[in-house]
């Protein structure tokens, strides 16, 4: 196994196994166990090409502080079985540091896996269930990592009864047998936790997908509607029954077009509302995400990023709906688009999200992404703030007024009317108009109203949410700009770079539009400026270059899914493009 | 409905500052005139009421009525509606609409929306075109109408507006006729009185560019036909019709469609199942 | 009269009126004429907020040589009544040099009009209609206009012969008789025809839409599917009653989502096919035009643009729906886009952009704008030409074959089956696949057909089509880029400056995606660059610069709709910006 | 159809070499044994087969036929073979897919292709979930039944396939079990050589996220229903009937919607229309 310095005290773990085999489970079980040892972890699961029934896998990375990205290669990795194995060899990287575990009751130890050159243990837990009445061969493997990981074996049967609860006595009871078996079976390792620092304090378990929307629920959101999408479809399954015990419900739309009409009905009713998709239900609301910036109707519209284009890859991860997101609509569409930099940040900049909607009264697109959403780590429980971002609402009155719906106003923004509001009869309208909502198509009004939709976003203060920048120094050379799922694996390449001297800074954005263009010169101008995305054509490099936010000379690594962007490959791009 | 005590309410009270736009002689200026009749008997305050429609000549009408309106894209006024039901059951929610808006573009909110029965009124202005962009056939369109893009008619039969209604579930499906006021002022009354999805499908020429259609204003007879809540009864009355008859065609209480909510929990609530 | 210079022997005239006072029919008539007297002309028209009934306007502009934009201002502005005449101010500019004819029997001259300072003649229509049984006042008008063009009165009636044609002979009779005495009513002026030359060459009347639908015929379009749509009504229009007699057809669709469906489905099955639609319609195709670029599956797709966004402004012009085109679809989506410059090149473009389509296998969007597409000119016969753009087929055999369907080849293009074909029996699929066409989500096959999907379009040798360049010298210090509708009044600003001795350039690009940055550089590296649109916010200058054809220096003159972007403006622009 | 003469063909002589990435025990492994029986019966060449679907596990149908197909987008299967049927009336269309491709997504398209009565084949592998994304309700699942989108169900009356195919215009409607394959085999045939737009509707098990559908192999009945063209009949037949009935529940000689086209033009003759 790996020594780890104290920089890098982490320890990561993989499971892999045929559809059925419980790879998963273990994943989850061991995750929990982790974290009631006091520790962190982040996971990410893989599955084949099947729909149930066939292999699956999971990753693991551990450590005594917060993590949230996986490990260059496997410390641990646990084969219930071979099972389509071959086709995690990107996903699973083993090496001669690696120690591999197998169940020996089914294949053998594949060629491709003996040549990495991993320490090879082999287990028969098929002997050792048939043994336990009731027991299935993953929990010996839990029980069995854990021992090699020095994980407190309490920790882990706490974790166990937690996560098997709802299944019964009877099945608790043979799995705890069958973990304390594992435990016992090989020699018990105390490194590598042994020199780690157990925390007490309050950390949650959360995946980025419930994190978006809890951040929505923070955020007051009290209307959803949605038609199912992978990988979308958990933020509004967490909110189905949730939002109907907080004031709100969740409405399942025929198809995205009314999931996204459906939500701006919603917010027009007075409540802050929400949809939730992928790129192809994403590109099903187009229109009506139009019909919000040129009706002023605030709403949020997470779409959780895939592989492109078309159906593509629906289960895998990748960057290439940013060009969408900014571009997607038309006619001039002035909107907001902003994007989470890990998982708990999905909680912080969804509710930020939903309050600048609001408070704009436009659309607003968040963008996460499959890696993001899907993954589960453990982490520091995320502290609630508020930002002041409120509707500007007509206050009620009597009797009608001469209410004026897109009046022209100092911030741009004019108080919305509330269904109910005697004073504020007016309509919504998605065709250009006159201040008062009235249809017009004179020159003059379509500048007006142009003017106004586009400044209310780009006058407005975003303050520092705009992005996170690291390492900044006054000789700072080289700036990373990044955004998204990919901003951990950057953070570590630069943090390592830094530490080694180089006189480099991380720049991670959270709002994509409006640009904040001169924020962004100002902490680029002069550098080395190197884009890193995970898309084909670089789609960020070119929305920078095309503002202005950056100059010709400002370099990119873009690389497509559905592979994540590793740390090691950003670090060498950047030592290269540092020595050019 | 609430009612407001007070003096009596006229159409007046619910017309807008802004001049339709129609041709002299469209047949939306009475359905406009009928709407406003019926919201004036029904007394319901214009802030109460969400008068939603999608786009074509007779969207527009969202503009025309003193409340709040909301004029959205092509063919999806029924599920903004239904959004801003789902949101405000204290409002009457009426979502309006033409034949291209609804049963073309908009075939599958109009699927779900009678399926869902929530409390919505739905007012299609069938003129049997697209009037707005000049004149194509829509799906009501006679197979054999000629038309600068079916040179020699569509040869499609006409999509049964009234017969999916009742297939799909919807618990109030009627027939009106823009020439005659009152009584579709009155089927209005009805649909917005019921509890439940209701569709009120109205006759209403476009005298530009089917200008034949004017012959309905004699052709469509007075409300033929009672409400009944048999279904097969309803069928047979709907597909036996020339689609001349008007009148309630079927009604039934059928389950509504209204989310609930409580505010049971706290944002406390929903962390500390993330806790470990 | 405006005195006319040699080098703009141009006149321009323009008619109003109530609805049904035929302001148009006058306007085709007088075009009609022109063109009859052997020489050119351009129209274009405007109505108010009515469907029908409501005051409309006609703005002609005349010449003995190819003309294609409006005149600064009006020579000759006949009211026939001045009905709802303010909403034309912009549209409609008079001033001391206008002569302005208006019907007395309806309303006084509006102030704003005397206080132009036209020479004002008035007449009373009704008077001789009412003594000319079954005559109409646009009639007269028609001829007191040509009168005072100096039109020689048997281009009109010949004209009006050609109009009137299905309408009778009662009906002919009468109008001619009106234009007669219409023609005698005022003192006839031979002036500014008396220099001109007429011609006597082929000429077509043709509008923009009728031109792409020529375009799309003359390139074997066989299959046309849509839902109507202002302002692309018209183009389906045209193909409907002549596809069906040229061995296609024309679908209506229930909606857009199943028009471009329905345009996938017969290219698949073989025929060149295509849809047209506009913003809200082009919105709603978004997800299946990604679709036709992941299978690789033919289509042309055109967007007659006009205002935005969402419903935005139906009836008018802009060109703000690039950035869609361009950036519209999620993930990563290489495809054509091509825009044509003026009418006759909306049929050489579309003939083109539906070759490349075939050739390419792939979406090209053609963008036009309402503008050059509800516009009519008379223009010289577009002489037929061929493009070598052909679909690549597998060759038919008996028996199944191995048959690989993504297959990467040198032009990264493979040959495409046909249904029937025994040997090419495949599945096109949206979902990433093998080059068999086999769904998969190995990065490595991702990897293989997004560089596949890309090079083909990029890789393709687009030839001189890619754009109009104009004025270039050794010498040329500023080059004005534009596209679309805009390109006739920049090419008369740049055309008046290089005249006056500026060394400037005109580069109108026709095609616009795959970019073709190097060559663009290469006109304009070092040069002063000014980009010319009608948009708002610069999508195009954007465009250019996040692509690196044009550097940060470069200028952007971009104005939003619905007013046209005048040459004087454009003139005014450059030279401060030349200055400076 | 054409017949070719020859050795007898079996199902395997339709099966591509693409392996199904179903569950194990999913009901659509019987709906594509059945269609492939169906098509060696009769012996259609593969290569005048064109297979188009959308999204869903049952959508993946056409990747494991040997035939000309589509997998496209969700939703819209209907319209792209509608294209392809318009340019190849040679061809035999089948469009196929799930619950929730065609009667949620794609229900405007449904509906249209029902009323425009295409020479097409539309197999729906009804399964009465979402089982792609793992477990929603779709339109034709119980109000009652309980998933993570609707805790407590969803409340709304189901969606009634046939009974809208009636209204709607088609002229061919059955009902299947997967469980029944020769049953099944033979309402294909019948579909697929019926003149018209031909609904399969066929109940197919999810084992995985509605295991309790097993059930459905015992419980539905082998082709009770025999064919009437009385709409009237047939909507008593549909409404009256428990959902478990199988067979033709209507099949008319209705108008048949093929766009055709002659070539008596040329290029020329339409440029002369611009000359002045
Ligand atoms: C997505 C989209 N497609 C097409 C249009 C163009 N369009 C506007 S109104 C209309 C049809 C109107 O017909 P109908 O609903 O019957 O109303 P009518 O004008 O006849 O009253 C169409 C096709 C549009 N605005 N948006
Ligand atoms: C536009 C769009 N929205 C949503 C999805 C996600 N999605 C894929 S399949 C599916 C439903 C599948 O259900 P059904 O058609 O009944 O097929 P089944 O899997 O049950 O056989 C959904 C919602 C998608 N691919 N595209
Ligand atoms: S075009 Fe027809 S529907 Fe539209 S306003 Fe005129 S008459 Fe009415
Ligand atoms: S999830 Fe359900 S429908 Fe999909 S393959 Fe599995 S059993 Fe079949
Ligand atoms: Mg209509
Ligand atoms: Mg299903």
């Amino acid at each position: 196994m790996q020594s780890h310095s104290i920089q890098d005290r982490s320890v990561s773990v993989s499971v892999s196994g045929a559809g059925g085999s419980g790879a998963v489970t273990a994943g989850l079980i061991l995750l929990k166990s982790m974290a009631n040892a006091g520790y962190y972890g982040y996971m990410t699961r893989f599955s084949g090409p099947q729909i149930r029934g066939g292999e699956s896998a999971v990753v693991l990375n551990f450590s005594d502080s917060p993590v949230e990205r996986s490990a260059r290669s496997s410390d641990i990795h646990f084969a219930l079985d071979w099972h389509g194995f071959e086709r995690f060899s990107d996903e699973i990287p083993l090496n001669s540091q690696s120690c591999v575990i197998f169940d020996n009751s089914h294949d053998a130890l594949p060629d491709s896996v003996a040549s990495t050159g991993a320490k090879i243990i082999e287990v028969n837990l098929k002997d050792q269930a048939d043994q336990l009445k009731g027991s299935r061969p993953n929990a010996f493997a839990v029980g069995i990592v854990a021992s090699q990981l020095g994980l407190p074996l309490n920790a882990v049967l706490e974790a166990l009864e937690q996560i098997l609860e709802k299944k019964g006595e009877e099945i608790f009871r043979a799995a705890s047998e069958a973990v304390r078996t594992g435990y016992g079976l090989l020699e018990k390792k105390a490194a590598p936790l042994e020199q780690w620092k157990p925390v007490s304090h309050t950390r949650w378990n959360i995946s980025g997908n419930e994190a978006c929307a809890l951040g929505a629920l923070r955020a007051s959101v009290k209307f959803a509607a949605a038609y199912p999408i992978t990988p979308a479809s958990d933020i509004v399954e967490y909110l189905a029954p949730r939002l109907e015990k907080y004031g709100g419900n969740v409405m399942i739309a025929e198809d995205e077009l009314a999931a996204i009409n459906m939500a701006i009905g919603g917010s027009f009713g007075g409540k802050p509302s929400m949809t939730a998709t992928s790129g192809p239900g994403f590109s099903l609301m187009i229109e009506a995400m139009g019909l919000a910036i040129a009706s002023e109707v605030p709403v949020l519209v997470i779409n959780v990023m895939r592989g492109g284009p078309s159906t593509g890859l629906p289960t895998k991860s990748e960057q290439t709906d940013l060009n969408q997101a900014l571009f997607g609509m038309h006619g001039e569409a002035p909107h907001v688009v902003v994007a989470p930099l890990d998982i708990a940040d999905c909680v912080v900049t969804t509710q930020w999200a939903a309050g600048l909607a609001e408070h704009l009264q436009t659309l607003v697109v968040l963008l996460s992404d499959q890696r993001l959403g899907q993954s589960r780590a453990i982490i520091d429980a995320v502290p609630s703030q508020t930002f002041d971002l409120k509707r500007k609402i007509l206050p009620v009155q009597d009797g009608k007024g001469s209410y004026l719906r897109y009046a022209v106003s100092p911030d741009s923004i004019s108080p919305m009317a509330i269904p109910g509001n005697a004073a504020g009869r007016y309509t919504a309208d998605g065709l250009e108009h006159t201040v008062s909502g009235k249809p017009s198509s004179m020159a003059s009004d379509h500048l007006q109203q142009l003017k106004k939709r586009e400044a209310k976003v780009t006058q407005f203060d975003y303050g520092r949410m705009w992005a996170e920048a690291s390492f900044q120094q006054e000789s700072t050379e080289i700036v990373v700009l990044t955004w998204g799922s990919v901003y951990h694996n950057a953070k570590a390449a630069v943090s390592e770079l830094y530490h080694e001297g180089s006189p480099i800074a991380l720049l991670g954005l959270r709002l994509l539009m409006p640009l904040q263009t001169e924020a962004i010169q100002a902490l680029c101008k002069g550098k080395k400026v190197i884009v890193v995305e995970q898309s084909y054509s670089g789609q960020l490099y070119h929305y920078l270059k095309g503002q202005g936010a950056i100059d010709a000379s400002a370099l990119t690594l873009a690389k497509p899914g559905p592979l994540v962007l590793g740390s090691d490959e950003i670090k060498a791009f950047i030592k290269e493009a540092a020595n050019d | 409905m609430i009612d407001i005590a007070g003096e009596k309410l006229s159409p007046e009270d619910y017309l807008s500052d802004v001049r339709p736009v129609w041709c002299p002689g469209c047949g939306h200026y009475f359905v406009l005139r009928a709407l406003t009749q019926a919201l004036a008997w029904l007394r319901i305050p214009n802030e109460q009421i969400g008068l939603v429609t999608g786009i074509g000549c007779s969207s527009r009408i969202s503009a025309y009525v003193d409340a709040y309106g909301f004029h959205g894209v092509h063919g999806r006024a029924l599920a903004l509606g239904a959004g801003l039901k789902a949101v405000r059951p204290d409002m009457d929610v009426i979502v309006a609409g033409g034949d291209g808006d609804g049963y073309s573009i908009g075939g599958n909110h109009f699927l779900h929306a009678c399926r869902r029965n929530m409390d919505l009124t739905y007012i299609v202005m069938d003129n049997e075109v697209y009037g707005m962009t000049k004149g194509q056939p829509s799906p009501t369109t006679e197979p054999d109408w000629q038309s600068k893009l079916a040179p020699e008619g569509t040869g499609i039969r006409r999509f049964n507006p009234l017969g999916i209604a009742l297939a799909s579930g919807a618990s109030f499906i009627a027939r009106g006729s823009a020439g005659d006021q009152k009584g579709l002022s009155r089927l209005i009354v009805e649909a917005i009185e019921h509890k439940g999805f209701s569709l009120v499908e109205i006759k209403t020429p476009c005298v530009t560019f089917r200008p034949e259609e004017k012959a309905w204003y004699k052709r469509m007879r007075k409300i033929t036909i009672e409400p009944t809540d048999d279904m097969i009864l309803a069928a047979q009355r709907i597909h036996g019709s020339d689609g001349f008859d008007t009148g309630i065609f079927y009604q039934a209480d059928l389950p509504v469609f209204q989310p609930h909510f409580t505010e049971e929990k706290s944002i406390e609530d929903f962390e500390k199942e993330f806790e470990v």
